[in-house]
């Protein structure tokens, strides 16, 4: 029993290092525009910087995605919808994280609304810089992730398997235990 | 055995029982059952009464007659022994109608038909005083003697042309005097007419709904079922034997068709059960008639016999429905038979057969209906019939329906034991006769020919 | 025996052809495309990295429907190209490429696609499916049109049959310019290309179908559109441009009808799925039936 | 040998038989239903295949007059099957019928008179059974949910057997016979009189426009195996008589020279284009599943009633492919539904999900059928769709051709809604806890779906069996070579087509096993653009499925609101003459005395 299931992690990541082969120049990406880092991706996409050309597209669905952008600060109301978009994505998985507000707030740093460091609830693999970054160092980003897969060191989703505790309590703490489960309370 | 005993014994007996009333009932039942046994026993032939053969006063016992004598004294003594609650105050004037029956069936002679006539029209306006609608019988009283009036008138015409009353003469002097069919056309109307009263068709038959909308059991059985039977018979002898209807015969028929279409259409236009039924009825003894107008008699008396039978079965338990439930909505009687499964076999396996549908009898006289109107080429008729059949299926078909599945609460009603066996009985016979049908057919294929040999006879045989 | 196994075998080689074939040419479109609005464009193997990224990934199961779904949408995908002929010697089951087969296998794998996505439990699925399945009902009748025009003036409904037909006589493209006309935008329908791409709208209902696919059964769902894609216009290429006598010429026939539907597409919008039934019953399918009446009650 | 009468009779008797049991043991009483029913069905296939059948016996001496033919033997078999297959399903539901018994006895009644019909040597045995196939079968719908249906199905049906009656005894009064074969000594007029009775017969009961409206009726409303009967069987009894019709009448009239038919066969392919079109564009609309299996059938006997009326080798072999293909699929489907049903209490669409969760091989079922109604390989609704398609082209009949594509292309719409909304889609809560079909039920499902499925791929006896039968009409057989069937511009393989299917399936699957292994996940487990329901009502997708493009055209059929007027006239022409004719003043009556004579002696005098 014990030794099949090693043969299926085993399988598993074999399988893994095959696809990121292919990987690092097909990442399909799921954006969840909730900042103001979202209207640099547009120049991004499109005919000045091309990123069809490294093999990147958009995606619908965090089925289909292979790569999370969190595009500026994020709110407490909307972590959890977050997560739940992160846990549906397949691995291997990758966050993207945009400018400063996910490290530590950035100029909303004093509000009780906005989660001040984003790691504390999901593994982030890349962060681009800039307030809001420009498309060159979005660009830039997305070539550091590709580096980061071929060099097999874009292991946030591990990380993110291994230190599940961790990072639900954290969860837990910012959001707090919800009793009500229907379509208008959480 | 004398045929006029038939007539002779209900009339002893109502005398009998004017005298006595406690007996009334009890001489009733065994001037049935005398009857109904004389029925069986007599002979065939022409028999003349007191002499007066000259004058064309006599009974004829064919094969025609001899089949409604069988029929109607069955089924009338089973009617009164099925009610006999509501007879008791009825006695005497059933016998007096038994006896106008029977003599209807049995004269050959114009006006003797007459005068059985308005003893049974009498008799009939006095079964239905019972059912305590005034209005109604009124109303049936003056059309039957507006009706009886026009037919003596039809009869003065006929005699004054003809110098016969004999029914098996006129023909024969007709065809011999050369009379110009224009001068018949007058009193053939007005005796058409005047029979047509009691035979329910069309504009004539106004009396109907009022009389039966409320009948009982016991009336409604005898206006429907045993008097219909007679007056068809009565009035199929004279089509097929007496009249010559040339130049009316378009009126006729169109008369006759229109009855069946409006009777159909008016039961389907109908809630109340009884209202079904009495259109329904009046459609059935439209196609009877035009039937004998057409000359098919085979059929019409198939007819007139599945009719009857399913008559009974129908108006007696429908009778005994409305007397136990109050009611004859049917959207109010919904469900009923899921209580009373037998007496809903009954009633379901009459008007299956009077729909027409196959293993029943009624399936059988379509299908002879058919085969003959179609030997004779009458596409439109048989056309006609089949619409209006399906009219009568649907309707038919709804009411069954709705009698056997319920919505809400179910009424209940109690049926005697005597009942319930005499309608089944009835239902297995329109089922046996839906299957095996030869005797009977055998029986009726010399009708016609006996009738018409009667005329060849010139009521001398 | 040996001879099925045989036919079976260069049919199994047909459908890899057929998705190595549609898979490049996918992608030279796309940098085409590319081109066309002024950007670099992707590598021309792009897709190819795109499905095998896809179907290494460790994929999500609702179920065994799910599975079993796609299952049979690729396999019945397959097996309708494994009928399909390259040129007109290069068939596999020679006198068996009936043009009705390729109808109804084709619509063996949608339906184990629609069940697939349905079973997926994602109401946006079911959606994306009933416009799949209104859209299927909207192009495919006008093009049932012109092609039994085109079975009974060829006199055959074999695409070889079809193919030789042309060869003697000239391309229907050109004997029924309408008929091509129609069959063109049928064919936009097929391919889901705009303004017929109302079952995928990504934004709207987030790809429709595709909702809840990702791993190897959204790899396995690409192989079956590219294949699909390879069968639908290899059809058009076989019924209206003569087909071809060697495979040069289908690939550029191939090459050019693809790129052109593809151009076309990115000029245009979305319909909605109500606007593209409308739009199919009204010209496309008049001009079908006029064009039928006139060719074959003359 | 095997007299047809003794068949019949006992059939009968069994029926009656087993309405006595069940007046005490219903249950045992439908157990009967199924032994008399495989009894039935073995001593019909069995003597028949044999050419064993003896119609000359007659116990009821000049009653009903019988014959074989192959013609009718082929309808005989696969009703009889049909009545078969589903009485499986009758001691399941006979507990909730308000007369057990008279399901029972009308049950095996309905059945006798089927067979009566497809052996009838002359018409009026015809015509008997016609009708008792009628009011025994009618008499099994009110024993559903609703009544009124039954009046519909009687009234439909009536107009049915009227018309072939009227035919019948027209045909009589000309030829002065009763055979079978007396409709065709027929000429000129008479002779298209004639044949277009007996098609509005055919059309009546096969549910065709326009007399199409009792289909929904009936067979969403009656008990679940009456549904399937009818749709398996009983309606097959429109497709015996439209066969006659076409074939053996031969009215003179005007020749098409662009489609190669008579201008009434061309008429009754219309008829059975427009019951296609709309049929389909109704089932489309359906909430209930079961009045959308009648819809669809409806739209399948137009596909028969189109393949009857082009009168060619292939199109009769298609049309007698298409009663047999359509027979299996659609009883599965409808046997499908009612496990459903009797699971669940509802047939509603909208009010069901996820059935597969917990009937997975009933889904199945219902699957492999509905492959088979929409025409797609490997089974064998394909073949006969073929066939069909080969034949409206070989006619180059344009405008029939729109209407059959249009309902096989509706046909994948129609079909997948149940399939969508009913079986998969949410799991809904309120149904946990539901079973599979019981094991009894299990046998007819299964036996349906693999019948279905051998003749999608192995098409060779049934189609000798119907070259015998259109041998009998008169027309060539059908080519067929070791693997393929020859239409007229191509051939099909149909063992091929399964096995390169089944190659191209079993290769994805081992590639879909080699690849990574998927991890579970649950169905509430879905992508909702991060909103969290919890409801599993609210993520499925089922009321008003094709809500877009219901939206193009009329919900409620003209012709229905025809009918409802109708009815509507005849209700007021009774109260016409119930308020003209029937007063309560004698004074109306005498008045009308005086007209009528006035008129006669007024027509006299001028």
């Amino acid at each position: 029993m014990e030794n099949k299931k090693l043969t299926q992690a085993q399988m598993d990541t074999k399988w893994t290092e095959l696809g990121d082969f292919f990987r690092r120049k097909s990442i399909w990406m799921l954006m969840y525009c909730t900042g103001c880092c979202a209207i640099e991706l547009p120049q991004a996409m499109t005919s000045a910087y091309d990123m069809e050309r490294l093999g990147m597209g958009p995606m619908a669905t965090p089925r289909q995605a292979d790569v999370l952008l969190i595009t500026g600060y994020l709110s407490l109301k909307t972590l959890r919808r977050l997560v739940y978009t992160y846990e549906q994505m397949s691995e291997p998985k990758y966050v993207v994280a945009f400018g400063p507000c996910v490290i530590n707030g950035g100029i909303y740093h004093d509000s009780h609304a906005v989660l001040n460091r984003l790691d504390h609830y999901l593994p982030i693999d890349v962060y681009i810089s800039g307030c809001m970054p420009n498309p060159e160092s979005v660009m830039n980003g997305f070539t550091d992730l590709m580096d980061l897969i071929k060099n097999k060191t874009a292991v946030g989703w591990k990380n993110y398997r291994d230190n599940n505790e961790w990072y639900k309590k954290n969860q837990m703490d910012a959001l707090g235990e919800v009793f009500v489960h229907d379509e208008f309370h959480e | 055995m004398n045929p006029v005993l038939l007539i002779a014994i209900p009339l002893l007996f109502a005398f009998l029982s004017i005298m006595n009333k406690k007996f009334a009932r009890p001489l009733l039942l065994v001037a049935l059952l005398l009857d109904v046994y004389l029925v069986f026993t007599i002979s065939k032939g022409l028999y003349s009464i007191g002499g007066f053969s000259q004058y064309g006063i006599n009974l004829l016992v064919d094969q025609y007659s001899l089949i409604g004598l069988m029929v109607v004294n069955v089924v009338f003594f089973l009617t009164v022994v099925t009610n006999c609650k509501e007879v008791k105050r009825l006695s005497t004037v059933l016998l007096v109608a038994l006896a106008g029956v029977n003599g209807l069936l049995l004269t050959n002679d114009l006006f003797n038909l007459f005068v059985f006539l308005e003893i049974v029209g009498i008799s009939a306006y006095l079964i239905t005083s019972g059912n305590k609608r005034p209005l109604a019988t009124f109303n049936y009283l003056v059309q039957g003697t507006v009706g009886s009036g026009l037919y003596l008138l039809g009869l003065i015409l006929l005699y004054s042309m003809t110098g016969t009353l004999n029914m098996a003469l006129i023909l024969p002097t007709i065809v011999d005097k050369a009379i110009p069919l224009s001068n018949l056309a007058l009193p053939f109307m007005l005796m058409f007419i005047g029979l047509g009263v009691e035979a329910k068709l069309l504009p004539f038959n106004s009396w109907v709904k009022g009389v039966l909308q409320n009948a009982n059991a016991l009336t409604s059985v005898l206006i429907a079922g045993v008097f219909a039977t007679t007056i068809a018979l009565t009035f199929g002898r004279l089509l097929s034997t007496v009249f010559v209807l040339g130049s009316i015969s378009n009126i006729v028929l169109v008369i006759l068709a229109v009855t069946m279409l409006a009777g159909e259409v008016a039961a389907f236009a109908s809630k109340r059960i009884r209202e079904v039924l009495l259109f329904s009825a009046i459609a059935q003894s439209g196609l009877i008639i035009l039937l004998f107008a057409n000359g098919l008699v085979i059929p019409a008396i198939m007819l007139i016999i599945a009719n009857i039978v399913s008559k009974y079965i129908l108006f007696t338990i429908t009778g005994k429905m409305v007397d136990g439930t109050k009611t004859d909505e049917i959207e109010s009687l919904q469900g009923v038979f899921s209580k009373n499964k037998l007496v809903g076999f009954a009633f379901t396996v009459a008007s299956l057969s009077v729909i027409g549908l196959p293993l029943f009898f009624g399936f059988i006289v379509k299908l002879n209906i058919l085969t003959s109107l179609f030997s004779q080429y009458q596409l439109f008729l048989s056309a006609l019939i089949l619409v209006v059949s399906l009219i009568e299926g649907t309707y038919f078909v709804k009411l069954l329906i709705k009698l056997w599945y319920s919505v809400g609460e179910v009424k209940t009603f109690k049926v005697d034991a005597l009942v319930k066996v005499v309608t089944l009985i009835f239902a297995l016979g329109l089922i046996v006769f839906g299957v095996y049908t030869k005797p009977l057919t055998d029986s009726l294929m010399t009708v016609p020919e006996e009738m018409m040999e009667a005329i060849a006879e010139r009521g001398n045989f | 025996m040996s001879v099925i196994l045989m036919s079976m075998l260069i049919g199994l080689g047909v459908a890899l052809f057929g998705f190595t074939l549609q898979t490049t040419i996918g992608g030279i479109n796309r940098k085409v495309v590319g081109r066309m609005q002024k950007r670099y464009g992707p590598k021309w193997y792009q897709e190819f990295l795109d499905i095998f990224k896809a179907l290494s990934k460790r994929a999500i199961s609702h179920g065994w429907i799910y599975d079993f779904g796609v299952i049979m949408a690729v396999g019945g995908i397959t097996a309708t190209a494994m009928f399909m002929p390259i040129t007109d010697s290069l068939v596999a089951f020679a006198g068996y490429d009936n043009f009705f087969i390729f109808v109804y296998l084709l619509a063996v794998g949608m339906l184990g696609m629609a069940m697939s996505a349905s079973g997926s439990g994602n109401p946006l699925a079911s959606i994306g499916v009933m416009r799949a399945l209104t859209q299927m009902l909207a192009y495919e009748v006008p093009f049932m049109v012109v092609v039994i025009t085109i079975i009974k003036v060829s006199g055959t409904s074999s695409l070889t049959g079809i193919m030789e037909f042309q060869q003697a006589n000239g391309w229907f493209a050109l004997s029924l310019p309408i008929g091509f006309g129609v069959a063109f935008l049928s064919l936009l329908g097929m391919l889901g290309k705009k303004p017929f791409e109302t079952y995928i709208a990504p934004s709207e209902i987030a790809s429709g179908p595709m909702v809840e696919y990702g791993g190897k059964q959204l790899g396995l769902l690409f192989v079956m559109h590219e294949i699909a894609t390879f069968i639908e216009v290899s059809l058009f290429v076989h019924l209206f441009l003569g087909g071809a006598s060697n495979i040069i010429e289908f690939l550029a026939k191939y090459f050019i009808v693809y790129t052109v539907a593809n151009l076309i597409s990115n000029l245009n919008g979305r319909f909605k799925i109500d606007q593209v039934v409308v739009f199919f019953y009204k010209w496309p399918l008049a001009l079908a039936v006029l064009q039928a009446i006139w060719v074959l009650w003359r | 040998m095997f007299s047809i009468e003794l068949v019949v009779l006992s059939t009968l008797l069994a029926g009656v038989l087993a309405y006595i049991v069940s007046i005490k043991l219903p249950k045992l009483g439908s157990y009967l239903t199924i032994l008399a029913s495989l009894a039935v069905f073995s001593v019909l296939a069995y003597f028949g295949f044999n050419n064993n059948l003896d119609a000359e016996v007659n116990l009821i001496p000049q009653f009903v007059l019988f014959k074989t033919s192959m013609f009718g033997l082929y309808f005989a078999i696969i009703v009889s099957f049909i009545f078969f297959m589903v009485s499986f399903f009758n001691p399941y539901f006979i507990k909730d019928y308000k007369y057990p018994a008279a399901y029972n006895l009308f049950y095996l009644m309905a059945l006798a008179g089927t067979i009566g019909v497809f052996f009838a040597s002359n018409f009026i045995t015809l015509f008997i059974f016609f009708e008792i196939v009628v009011w025994t079968s009618m008499f099994l719908i009110p024993l559903g949910k609703k009544r009124k249906p039954t009046v519909t199905y009687f009234v439909f049906s009536t107009v049915g057997s009227f018309a072939m009656l009227y035919a019948v005894m027209f045909t009589f009064s000309i030829t002065g016979s009763f055979d079978l074969a007396a409709i065709s000594v027929l000429s000129g007029k008479s002779a298209l009189l004639v044949y277009i009775l007996l098609a509005v017969a055919g059309f009546a009961k096969l549910g065709a426009y326009p007399f199409y409206v009792w289909l929904p009726k009936v067979l969403g409303k009656s008990p679940d195996p009456v549904s399937a009967v009818f749709s398996g069987g009983i309606e097959k009894l429109g497709a015996f008589i439209a066969f006659m019709a076409i074939l053996r009448i031969s009215p003179a009239s005007i020749y098409l020279e662009a489609v190669g038919m008579y201008l009434q066969n061309y008429v009754i392919a219309i008829f059975g284009a427009i019951t296609i079109v709309v049929g389909t564009l109704q089932a489309i609309r359906q909430d209930d599943a079961k009045k959308l299996l009648a819809y669809s059938s409806a739209s399948n006997g137009g596909y028969i009633l189109v393949a009857i009326a082009m009168s060619s080798s292939i199109s009769l072999t298609g049309a007698m492919y298409h009663i047999l293909a359509h027979a299996l699929a659609s009883t599965a489907a409808f046997l499908a539904i009612a496990v459903v049903h009797y699971r669940t209490k509802t047939t509603k669409i909208s009010e069901l999900g996820g059935m597969i969760h917990h009937m997975p091989l009933t889904y199945m079922v219902y699957l492999m059928a509905i492959i088979s109604m929409a025409g797609i390989p490997p089974m064998g609704g394909f073949i006969s769709k073929w066939l069909i398609f080969q034949a409206v082209i070989n006619k180059q009949m344009i405008i029939v051709a729109v209407a059959t594509f249009f309902g096989s292309i509706g046909s994948f719409l129609y079909v997948f809604r149940p399939l969508a909304a009913l079986f998969l889609g949410q799991k809904l809560p309120k149904y946990k806890g539901v079973k599979e079909a019981p094991f009894l039920m299990m046998i007819p499902l299964i036996i349906l779906t693999l019948g279905s499925f051998y003749i999608g791929v192995i098409p060779n006896q049934v189609i000798d069996f119907s070259n015998k039968v259109i041998a009998e009409f008169g027309f060539g057989p059908l080519l067929m070579n070791e693997f393929g069937i020859q239409g007229a511009n191509g051939t099909l393989s149909a063992p091929i087509i399964a096995s390169v299917f089944g190659l191209g399936v079993v290769v994805i699957a081992i590639i879909f096993f080699i690849l990574p292994k998927s991890r579970k996940v649950g169905l509430m487990d879905t992508y909702t653009s991060g909103e969290f329901i919890y409801t599993e009502e609210l993520l499925h997708y089922s009321a008003d499925f094709y809500a877009p493009f219901e939206r193009l055209y009329p919900a409620k059929p003209l012709i229905s609101k025809v009918y409802a007027m109708i009815k509507e006239k005849v209700n007021e022409l009774g109260r016409f003459f119930k308020y003209w004719f029937f007063t309560n003043k004698p004074e109306v009556t005498v008045l009308w005395i005086v007209l009528i004579l006035t008129l006669l002696v007024w027509g006299d005098i001028l």
